[in-house]
């Protein structure tokens, strides 16, 4: 029995990807039995992939660094050059690779009921064990090209998923903005990816982040690097897909959907915070990280502004929730510029400052929690629009009295999201403003001002769509089945959980996380 | 005895402050218990099947629940409106054209591309 | 060394001949011809890959790129519409 | 309209400028250079594969023992793509084909 | 000596796609011009991997000698087939935009059916 | 498309077994000379997409069904994951690894080993690498081959119905 889970531990970082993928294959052919035993297939192959994702984090946050090659062999040659493909999972892969088995089994569970009407969901399922292995395989990777072909499988995945409802045209163009920015953005990564390539004859991102030397070359990589991802991952002015993206898929789509945006961010920390941490953290270039950090700054306040405001306008239901999304996403970022930009040198090593660290943690602590609550607050609104066929705030109303479950588990994501006490965005966002507030005070205004109008823009879609008169439209109207209530909740206590407990999270999870950011050596050490 | 807990109730301390969602449970609970007493006391004076269920809108009659319901856009009316000059600014922004979702994409990269690589 | 200088010229005109290729394929307004530029711009793309010694690439590329693409690219041109708009 | 236009001109030429630098500033087209040029790289990785190949994976095409064998995980991702596509294109036409 | 045109030529190719997707109205022209992106990269790639006087890294057609290197071309492979998956899934969904909209001009695809 | 003239058809028709031969033998000798799974597969799927051309989609649809090339594909993929899987599951033990690369310079199928520099060209080498290929090919081959098909015949449904 010790033996069986050895091994298991030993290939999870393989079978995490192969599992989902053999079940995709599969997934074609069972669906030709009967989609009771496809839905249970599925359901299965998702919760073995879960399980393997737990046993692989907690063993690295046990046991440390990780490494994987495929293909077997040593790992690198005169200890300088990987020549292999590999995984290399540290504390902050595991960390966001926590996500990724929960969103993708929560959305399946939702989709049993939610999809049952519609055709095509053969496909549908075999598209999302495809999305989640790909949004694994660019959590877990340590090779840059591999990052791109998984970036690709996500794209390919979530916009064939995007245009779900043919008959509807905002899906379809959105699907098509969103194919269109993808293939560009993991262009322009292949293009940077062939930069270090010519450079380095090295595709190994650990060895990349050895060999940097910041030379002209490496400069523009960066930025080329930064821009792809940063549009993946919705950063302003580079957000617009994002809005359609989000609010036209379906809602089970919509939560992995947030998982991917999340991986692309991941994507970013890697390459600013371990390719490129090595120099940017060194005497010689001390312009340079503050330069990027100003610049990174000014970005996240952009964004957090825009996404606040232009949810506030919103009449769309989702469309209203994707932009509070693209806001959250701006805190992110927030604490990765303080980070930047606030570094000290201490016996000649650069160190990022007591505050930085602190908002990093933040930050890092805040993608989590930005991801079960923007969740929640999705599958409310497929909730919504499963029970009373419609999404637009103004025909909405007083759907309180008819769906009570649905209506608590949207009381609890409005408090997680605006970070109200004492739900889990309330301890994230806590930090990042007493840390911000010591790095410039300036930045901690904006941020709790954004953050009460998230919580008007909150209260705007409570009272439009739970509160009010008892519409006779929407009299017929009846609690959503129980398979939905089921994912709604299990989202929900671990909100409460975190909420309640954010202490064992902090100290458990998102200090080594942030410790494996800030390390770029060891992740270095792990393959050479 | 009660080991396992200690971990569960530590306070997460940042830099300046602390966070500790026991404590915030208690003066939660606290205040919901005066809350409660205060609105016991109003409690006793309501009777039912008289006038004062019915909703008082300055003494008019009810209106139809279709005529009540405010919709979504309505809300924040007054906001928006204030801050049309801005709005128009946002929405001029979001063209929701393909071709001007990668503009911006260049712009970035040019403006980064400048900024990072000539200072 | 005529050798040398026919390699260098031919290293010298398909990429730029992979440019015309592709600045006619943008320009032209009857999308069928511009798919068949794109064919064109392929095939010159895969002579080009076999030039560099690149066989394998060569043969992917003639048959996903000149062949294939050109394929899905004319098939999704005759259900939608064949001239491309004047502005 | 004109002033989005002449925005993109102006940064489409930024980016050329500096794709263009980044480009010619590194090695010289099939010149991999000597030791002590500015610019010398040597090619351990593909090295390493080519001297290596029959021996470890006894194919003597090296490029199709790099795809399947040295990395051949980016095979399956990029096997994986091309299913991913086929799914998504017969679940976008789902309704019409039939 | 080929100079630097080959390089020269994979940013003409970027900056010819680039171009067609931002100024460019046609939505099949914008794909193809995503298409001119993705041969402009592989050709980079490709372009990396050559070295003067080698032959393909093939050991059936000769023995040893200068090889050009074999990784970029495993990874020009993938990138084709990548390209071509996401070719198809662009066309499909531009077939539907024209069967949604009646038309193929980027700046008419936005808003839609919000009654 | 509903098909070309008969002129048309008849030089696909000859042209067809050849492309699909080379394409074979590009997919079997891919460790041996130029070529592999998706070289092949590409190669063959454009045969395929040349007949769909030539006597229309509809008709092509009567000879296969879009849902059998999908399972196809599906077993090509499952074929090629599979492959994989071996080098984890056939040596239990700790040396087991995923993607190894376990048939090459055993005595076993395909198994035998070469030296350096050689240019026999012996069909018998490379360990899973040929039958890597002879999956990826299947798999290419339907792959291409349905999405041709798909959309050439959804296409000639929205234009029947009179859009």
């Amino acid at each position: 029995m010790n033996g069986v889970v050895d091994w298991l531990i030993l290939h999870s970082p393989a079978l995490i990807i192969a599992i989902p993928l053999l079940g995709a294959f599969l997934t074609i052919l069972i669906g030709k039995i009967g989609p009771r035993i496809r839905n249970v297939f599925v359901i299965i192959i998702m919760a073995i992939t879960s399980f393997l994702i737990l046993l692989l984090v907690n063993d690295v946050f046990t046991n440390g660094i990780r490494t994987y090659v495929f293909g077997g062999g040593s790992t690198s040659i005169e200890s300088s050059y990987a020549i292999r493909i590999l995984f290399e999972i540290d504390g902050l892969n595991a960390f966001i690779a926590i996500i990724a088995a929960i969103l993708p089994i929560v959305a399946i569970i939702y989709s049993w009921a939610f999809m049952k009407e519609h055709t095509g969901l053969d496909k549908y399922y075999t598209l999302i064990l495809l999305m989640t292995a790909g949004m694994l395989g660019m959590i877990l990777t340590g090779d840059l090209f591999n990052f791109f072909v998984f970036l690709e499988i996500t794209s390919i995945a979530s916009a064939a998923l995007i245009a779900f409802y043919l008959d509807k045209q905002n899906s379809i163009q959105a699907a098509f903005k969103y194919i269109v920015i993808s293939a560009i953005g993991a262009l322009f990564l292949l293009f940077a990816v062939a930069l270090f390539y010519g450079q380095y004859n090295a595709l190994n991102m650990a060895v990349i982040a050895n060999n940097i030397s910041f030379t002209f070359i490496d400069k523009i990589a960066l930025v080329v690097l930064f821009a792809a991802l940063a549009m993946k991952a919705g950063i302003v002015p580079m957000h617009m897909w994002l809005p359609d993206a989000y609010g036209r898929a379906p809602a089970s789509i919509t939560v992995i959907l947030i998982g991917t945006t999340l991986a692309s961010l991941y994507g970013l920390f890697r390459v600013i915070f371990t390719i490129y941490g090595k120099y940017l953290f060194s005497f010689d270039s001390t312009q340079m990280a503050l330069t990027l950090g100003v610049l990174i700054i000014i970005l996240a306040v952009v964004t957090i502004v825009i996404g606040v405001f232009m949810a506030l306008k919103q009449n769309d239901f989702k469309r209203m929730i994707a932009f509070a999304a693209i806001a959250e996403i701006g805190y992110m970022f927030l604490a990765v510029g303080a980070a930047l930009s606030t570094y000290t040198f201490e016996r000649g090593a650069a160190i990022i400052s007591a505050s930085g660290q602190m908002a990093l943690k933040g930050g890092i602590f805040h993608i989590f929690n930005d991801a079960l609550d923007v969740g929640l607050l999705f599958l409310v609104a497929g909730a919504v629009y499963y029970a009373a066929k419609e999404t637009s705030l103004n025909k909405l109303g007083g759907l309180a009295r008819n769906m009570k479950y649905t209506t608590v588990f949207f009381l609890i994501g409005l408090a997680a999201v605006s970070g109200l006490p004492p739900m889990n965005g309330f301890a994230s966002k806590l930090i990042i403003y007493q840390s911000m507030f010591q790095i410039n005070p300036l930045l901690t205004i904006v941020a709790i001002l954004c953050s009460i109008l998230l919580l008007a823009v909150f209260v705007k879609v409570f009272y439009s769509v739970f509160l009010g008169p008892k519409l006779p439209k929407f009299s017929g109207v009846k609690e959503v089945p129980k398979s939905m209530l089921i994912a709604m909740g299990i989202i929900a206590s671990i909100i409460v959980f975190i909420g309640l407990f954010p202490n064992i999270f902090v100290e458990n999870i998102v200090t080594p996380a942030t410790n494996a950011l800030q390390n770029a050596t060891s992740y270095i050490g792990g393959v050479l | 005895m009660l080991e396992w807990i200690e971990p569960l109730i530590k306070t997460l301390t940042t830099d300046s402050g602390f966070w500790n969602p026991l404590v915030w449970g208690i003066v939660f609970i606290i205040s919901y218990l005066v809350i409660y007493i205060v609105r016991g006391m109003g409690k006793k004076e309501y009777k039912k099947d008289t006038g004062q269920t019915q909703v008082f809108l300055s003494g008019n009659p009810e209106y139809d629940k279709e005529k009540m319901h405010v919709p979504g856009a309505n809300v924040y009316w007054g906001f928006t409106e204030a801050l049309k000059w801005l709005y128009n600014k946002f929405d001029k922004m979001h063209t929701g054209n393909v071709s001007d979702y990668i503009l911006w994409f260049v712009l970035i990269m040019g403006l980064f591309l400048v900024i990072m690589v000539v200072i | 060394m005529t050798e040398d200088l026919l390699i260098s010229l031919i290293h010298i005109v398909v990429p730029i001949l992979i440019i015309a290729a592709s600045i006619v394929a943008i320009y032209l307004k009857d999308l069928i011809a511009a798919a068949i530029a794109v064919a064109a711009m392929s095939l010159l793309l895969s002579l080009e890959f076999f030039i560099l010694q690149a066989p394998d690439v060569a043969i992917a590329e003639a048959g996903v790129g000149a062949c294939l693409t050109t394929a899905i690219l004319i098939i999704a041109i005759k259900s939608t519409k064949r001239m491309e708009d004047e502005a | 309209m004109t002033m989005r236009n002449a925005a993109g001109v102006i940064f489409f030429a930024i980016v050329a400028v500096f794709f263009i630098f980044s480009i010619l500033s590194l090695h010289p087209f099939g010149d991999f250079g000597e030791e002590g040029d500015k610019y010398y790289l040597e090619p351990k990785m593909d090295d390493y594969i080519i001297d290596n190949a029959q021996n470890e994976t006894g194919a003597n095409n090296a490029v199709t023992s790099v795809v399947f064998d040295y990395r051949g995980f980016d095979t399956l991702g990029e096997a994986t793509v091309l299913f991913t596509a086929v799914a998504g294109v017969i679940l976008i036409f789902r309704r019409l084909g039939k | 000596m080929a100079f630097y045109v080959p390089y020269i030529a994979v940013v003409a190719l970027i900056l010819i796609g680039l171009y067609a997707v931002v100024f460019k109205r046609n939505l099949i022209k914008i794909v193809i011009g995503i298409t001119f992106i993705e041969c402009g990269v592989n050709l980079f790639l490709i372009t990396l991997g050559y070295r003067e006087k080698s032959i393909a890294p093939i050991y059936t057609s000769s023995p040893g000698g200068i090889m050009s290197l074999p990784v970029p071309q495993a990874l020009t492979l993938t990138s084709i087939v990548i390209g071509v998956a996401v070719l198809a899934l662009m066309l499909s969904l531009v077939v539907h935009i024209y069967r949604h909209y009646k038309t193929l001009d980027a700046r008419k695809i936005i808003g839609g059916d919000e009654e | 498309m509903s098909g070309m003239s008969k002129i048309v058809k008849t030089i696909t028709s000859i042209a067809f077994p050849f492309v699909m031969i080379y394409g074979l033998y590009v997919i079997l000798h891919g460790h041996l000379t130029p070529g592999g799974g998706f070289q092949g597969g590409a190669v063959v799927a454009s045969a395929c997409a040349m007949i769909v051309v030539a006597f229309g989609s509809i008709w092509t649809m009567k000879k296969i069904k879009e849902n059998q090339l999908s399972i196809l594909e599906s077993i090509g993929a499952i074929g090629f994951i599979v492959f994989a899987f071996l080098g984890l599951i056939i040596l239990f033990d700790n040396s087991g690894i995923f993607f190894k690369n376990v048939f090459a310079n055993s005595v076993y199928l395909f198994g035998q080993s070469v030296e350096y520099a050689s240019t026999t060209a012996n069909i018998n080498t490379a360990g899973t690498l040929p039958l890597m290929n002879i999956a990826v090919g299947l798999k290419v081959i339907a792959g291409l081959f349905v999405i041709v098909l798909v959309m050439a015949y959804a296409s000639n449904k929205i234009k029947e119905r009179g859009d």
